[in-house]
């Protein structure tokens, strides 16, 4: 019980360092990085060989790995070869495409737990449509979506090369917020924006937003981007906004979900597409931005060749055990 | 009198946008853009679109007419056009209201305002920049509701073979006939778990998952804790069942108790054995685990409808030693079963359960039909696949013919 | 406030990543934070959504009186608070068990039996009338057999009523690979997004909170 | 009286709602939607019952002083805050910048979005305990896992060009077909094999062979 509290009081100590003492984020050089990961091989190929000689490894062992290998790559400068995907490649040309002025409306429809995977595609997203002084109009199909797009925003407002365009509320970009009602927003949407935003996310009036003043509906918007962690999501823009209304559409989708858009991407429904964080990733680069999705990224990648490492040393443990058993049960 | 509506229809619908223009753009544009109209209106009005035609839709949902009509030529894409008006008459009333609107381009529409056995006409408007024009009347159409909806025969007809057999094979084994039913080691390994429990007198724990009553896995959930509680009561074992919604939790409670009292225990049965947690997913599995590593269960059943949360579950329950015996008929959740417990329900079998378990000649009859229905699906896929794919190579039209058949057969909707 | 909530948000998330050690006071309390706040925050939204919005203002403002079904359902559940005739909350219980299975019977029977046979039945070697055989890429066509024989196979490990022996026991076993391998892409498929819900909360311990990240 | 009641509304209302499917006239077409009306109001008066329990269970604890009673006290205050504050609220309780919304967002969120990161240490002692050659089944598990594991992450790709694989068996492509076509056929026969199950399930229930649920006398 004692040691206990001892212990919690250690972590309290070291939490109230690292946010009151150390104020400046913290980088690894290179040299230091490649130190890490050279130790974390070494003391992976230990373990290889402990198992080999009949010592197992218990579960705290795996989830300390898990958990260094998905948190020093945050410190690290290392960069990880990226290959962007034909479908990101997509998106980044509809994009590029629009003309200054264009309106792009971008659809919120996820909540904080999918955040992760979705917030750096929308940052980079809001990004390069502002440094190409595209319109942006945000609004959500999921309650918590317009909150996570304020988020969004003031992190790439607070951008210098964005803050020094001085965009203003209501005229650059607008959050129409949340709206009850799933596909049948969409569909109201395509005759009468107006009429299912009466107001913006903080109670202007619609009309009084010079922004969507004249925007009445879906054939006003030149391009469309939705970000989805599931229904309503990017099914329901494609069936009711693209094939209805014809508008273009791109989305970013969790990675769970992405596999099921590639038949609406090969029909055409879809001009582009951003799967999970590698998507993320991949949007960053073709956008020359490194966000929280090239660094998120090389966590993932760690964390996934941890598993691996450690299937394989449980499969290495597993069949040299049974040799030794035979050979026991031969003499 | 033709004329007289739509002219009056020509005016209101006039009207309209010009209300429409005035609010929705600033007043500086609206004042630049109403000398426009003015001058333009007899200029730039698009030609009418034509040939309106209302039908009643059939098998709908309570009354529907489905309109179809010729776009304006005007309408090619182009600026200037940008809607179509829809109004309707009233049998009784002699005047057109506008109840809807559709985009340019779009060349159909389904009222399903209507209500049946009232006669309705229809007019649509295309409304360009600068004014609108109004179609002719549509035919006169009285929509009905049919008390039968016959595009769904085939469904009732395939599904009435297999509920068919199903009762059939329960009544067939009612009679004492004997019935091969294959062992299915997750449900041999129950009376062994419970009996581990038993000797080792520790608790043994029952999740059914974390849907409300309104999912059809945790009324199986529920089927199989009545077969499990039955043994645990004759063992006098202790069972605790958390729940994660309140219904269920009246339900897990009904259940239990039936069981004590078929046991001859009624005494040895408490409402404590189900105990509600909270509603929220990872709320309920923080305190399943909490309640895992403290009581340390010998035996866990992780059985129902089952999420994300379906790992943490299981790998507490791996990590306290507790033998685990899991099912649930979400695909997704099932792997994560398969790794870490020491029998898994593979969909099918969570719903088998509790008729393997009860060992009652009716109940294992409905296995024996749910295979017929199997069988059926079988030769279908079988015949259909054989069918098209010579059909199709060497077009033979009596096997193309099957193979359509097949398919329309197994067609909904 | 905000500052406050970033300290309290991440004493809950350390207490709640402490349980992969052992289960300790820390787990203990945030676990019962954790209870009592999911609680109350369904008890009240339910209470709102439901109750208020749903049914008395279905009832004042809609006029909605087929709610009423529902609200006399819900009391009658509610007298189970009263012992000598609690019995009588069976029967919105049955009610309920009784139309989620004739719903669950009719739905699933047409969306995923007669539906996904029909998806099965499909040409193996052509893709379309009159050509052929073996037009088809040879990918599409060992995928059209793969689709069409997996679900055969899998459907034979599922039969009840024969033994798994001969050729039908060599078809189930057939049958059973291919549910494990669907099994194994589904938990590699998974294994990703996991992990980015980890990263997602240490993003929040070492950026938001102690903002050791850009 | 109290058996029968009960198995003659369960066989009565589960066949009216089969019938329900094939009758597009009013007031069949309406029972799908009216069902799930009732049973929100239905879950919102039981969560009466659960919350009741809840709290009696806590308190019983706290009042025999039982081993870790503090944490039952913790339990019903919390309650208490969340579902006054939610009271005190009104309609519109869950707007943003509320106190509601406050406990929401640092306290709600952070519990639920951590205990489901805790998967990802459960998905790695999960693999590495599971996932090993055992025997056939296991074998083509543990490869079906790997391959698609490997092809979801840039690191495979990367590894592939390396050794200039063809596009065609790029772990990524292999990833993918993997998905499409071995995993389409197994959910497809799960899914046949489910639906069987549950109209043979849903037919006991109706018939009354089933009736565990309904209690005893």
């Amino acid at each position: 019980m004692k040691k206990e509290f001892l212990v919690y009081l250690g972590i309290l100590v070291l939490a109230i360092i690292f946010y009151f003492v150390i104020t400046e984020p913290v980088t690894f050089s290179p040299a230091v990085s490649l130190i890490i990961i050279a130790l974390i091989a070494l003391i992976l190929i230990f373990i290889f060989i402990r198992t080999i000689q009949g010592s197992f490894v218990g579960r705290r062992t795996v989830f300390t790995f898990v958990a260094i290998s998905v948190v020093l790559p945050f410190f690290m400068t290392i960069e990880q070869a990226i290959r962007t995907s034909p479908e990101v490649q997509a998106l980044y040309a509809a994009v590029e495409e629009l003309k200054p002025g264009a309106k792009v409306l971008v659809s919120f429809d996820y909540d904080p737990p999918s955040a992760p995977e979705l917030q750096p595609m929308a940052e980079t997203f809001f990004n390069l449509c502002l440094e190409r002084d595209l319109n942006v109009i945000i609004m959500g199909l999921w309650p918590q979506g317009p909150q996570q797009a304020e988020l969004a925003m003031q992190k790439i407002l607070d951008e210098p090369e964005i803050a020094a365009k001085n965009l203003e509320y209501g005229v650059d970009y607008v959050n129409l917020g949340f709206q009850v009602g799933n596909e049948f927003v969409i569909q109201r949407m395509g005759d009468n924006i107006a009429s299912m935003f009466q107001t913006d996310y903080y109670g202007t009036p619609y009309d009084s937003l010079p922004l969507v003043r004249n925007v009445r509906n879906l054939s006003n918007i030149d391009f469309s981007f939705n970000l989805s962690a599931g229904y309503p999501g990017t099914v329901e823009w494609v069936q009711v906004a693209v094939d209805r209304y014809g508008v273009n559409l791109g989305a970013g989708n969790t990675a769970v979900q992405a596999p099921q858009m590639y038949p609406y991407l090969r029909a055409g429904q879809l001009k582009g597409l951003l799967g999970g964080l590698n998507g993320a990733a991949e949007f960053e680069k073709i956008a020359g931005r490194i966000g929280k999705g090239t660094k998120f990224m090389v966590s993932q990648s760690f964390s996934h060749v941890i598993v691996i490492a450690f299937i394989i040393i449980g499969n290495a443990a597993y069949f040299l055990g049974e040799k030794r058993r035979k050979q026991k049960a031969a003499e | 009198m033709n004329q007289i509506i739509k002219r009056r229809v020509i005016t209101r619908l006039s009207s309209i946008v010009i209300i429409k223009i005035l609010f929705l753009s600033l007043p500086v544009v609206a004042e630049q853009l109403i000398p426009t109209i003015d001058d333009s209106v007899e200029a730039f009005i698009p030609a009418p679109p034509a040939e309106v035609i209302a039908t009643d839709a059939v098998y709908d949902q309570g009354g529907a007419v489905h309109l179809e009509w010729q776009l304006s030529p005007d309408d090619d894409g182009s600026a200037g056009v940008y809607n179509y008006q829809i109004c309707r008459q009233q049998e009784g009333t002699d005047e057109y209201i506008p109840i809807d609107s559709v985009l340019a381009g779009v060349s159909s529409y389904i009222d399903e305002t209507v209500e049946p056995g009232r006669s309705y006409q229809y007019i649509v408007a295309v409304n360009g920049d600068c004014g609108s024009a109004p179609s002719e009347a549509s035919n006169v159409v009285t929509p009905n509701i049919e008390w039968l909806n016959f595009g769904l025969s085939n469904l009732f007809v395939i599904g009435l073979i297999i509920c068919g057999s199903v009762i059939y094979f329960i009544a067939h084994a009612k009679r004492g006939k004997k019935l091969f039913i294959r062992r299915i080691a997750g449900l041999e390994a129950v009376d062994e778990a419970i009996g581990r429990a038993t000797e080792m007198g520790r608790p043994i724990l029952f999740v059914p998952g974390i849907l409300d009553m309104d999912d059809v896995q945790t009324i199986a959930a529920l089927t199989i804790l009545g077969r499990v509680s039955r043994v645990v009561a004759d063992y006098d074992t202790k069972i605790s069942v958390p729940v994660s919604r309140s219904l269920v939790m009246t339900a897990a409670r009904e259940t239990l108790k039936a069981s004590y009292m078929a046991a001859g225990r009624p005494d040895a049965y408490s409402d404590d054995m189900a105990s509600y947690i909270t509603d929220e997913q990872f709320g309920y599995v923080a305190a399943v685990d909490g309640k895992m590593v403290r009581e340390k269960p010998a035996t866990c059943f992780l059985l129902g409808a089952f999420f994300a949360e379906s790992l943490i579950l299981a790998e507490t329950g791996n990590s306290i030693g507790a033998i685990q015996i899991a099912g649930t008929a979400r695909p997704a959740q099932l792997p994560f079963f398969v790794a870490a417990c020491d029998f898994t329900l593979i969909g099918e079998e969570l719903f088998a359960a509790s008729a393997y378990l009860s060992g009652e000649p009716k109940q294992m009859g409905s296995l024996k039909g749910q295979d017929v229905g199997k069988g059926i699906a079988m030769i279908i896929i079988l015949l259909g696949v054989i069918a098209t794919t010579f059909g199709n190579a060497w077009n033979i039209s009596l096997l193309r013919r099957i193979a359509d058949f097949l398919r329309t057969l197994f067609e909904v909707g | 406030m905000d500052a406050i909530g970033l300290w309290i948000g991440a004493f809950l998330t350390l207490g709640i990543i402490s349980f992969l050690y052992k289960d300790n006071p820390w787990y203990k309390l945030s676990e019962a934070i954790f209870v009592g706040v999911s609680a109350g925050y369904w008890f009240i939204t339910l209470f709102w959504d439901s109750i208020y919005s749903k049914f008395y203002i279905g009832i004042t403002d809609k006029g909605d009186y087929y709610l009423i079904v529902g609200a006399i359902l819900g009391f009658l559940m509610l007298l189970r608070l009263v012992p000598k005739i609690g019995w009588i909350s069976r029967w919105p219980l049955s009610f309920i068990v009784g139309a989620i299975s004739g719903f669950y019977l009719i739905n699933y029977f047409s969306s995923n039996v007669m539906r996904q046979v029909a998806n099965t039945v499909m040409p193996l070697f052509s893709t379309e009338y009159g050509q052929s055989l073996f037009t088809a890429p040879i990918g599409t066509i060992v995928a059209n057999i793969i689709v069409a024989g997996g679900t055969f196979t899998g459907l034979v490990y599922f039969f009840f009523s024969k033994e798994h022996k001969g050729a039908f026991g060599v078809t189930a076993r057939i049958g059973i690979w291919v549910i494990m391998i669907t099994f194994g892409a589904t938990f590699g498929y998974t294994v990703m997004s996991r992990m980015s819900l980890l990263i997602g909360r240490m993003d929040f311990i070492f950026g938001d909170w102690l903002g050791l990240i850009k | 009286m109290r058996r029968e009641v009960p198995l003659i509304i369960t066989a009565v209302v589960g066949i009216v709602f089969v019938i329900q499917y094939f009758i597009p006239h009013y007031p069949f077409n309406k029972l799908n939607g009216w069902f799930s009306d009732w049973f929100s109001i239905i879950g919102a008066c039981a969560i009466w019952l659960g919350a009741l329990n809840l709290l009696k269970i806590s308190a019983d604890k706290v009042y025999r002083k039982r081993s870790g009673w503090g944490y039952s006290v913790v339990i019903i205050v919390s309650f208490f805050v969340m579902a006054v504050i939610g009271w005190l609220g009104g309609e519109s309780f869950r707007d943003f910048g509320t106190s509601f919304d406050w406990m929401y967002r640092f306290v709600y969120t952070p519990l639920s979005s951590t205990m489901f990161a805790l998967l990802a240490f459960f998905v790695a002692s999960a693999s590495y305990r599971a996932f090993r050659a055992r025997n056939l089944e296991a074998t083509l598990l543990l490869l079906a896992a790997f391959f698609v594991m490997i092809g979801r992450v840039p690191v495979g790709d990367a590894i592939g060009m390396k050794l200039q694989l063809p596009d065609a068996i790029m772990p990524s492509s292999i990833a993918i077909w993997i998905m499409n076509v071995i995993n389409a056929a197994g959910q497809r026969a799960i899914l046949i094999g489910i639906a069987l199950g549950i109209v043979s399930t849903s037919l006991r229930v109706i018939l009354g062979i089933e009736r565990a649920h309904l209690g005893g006398d």
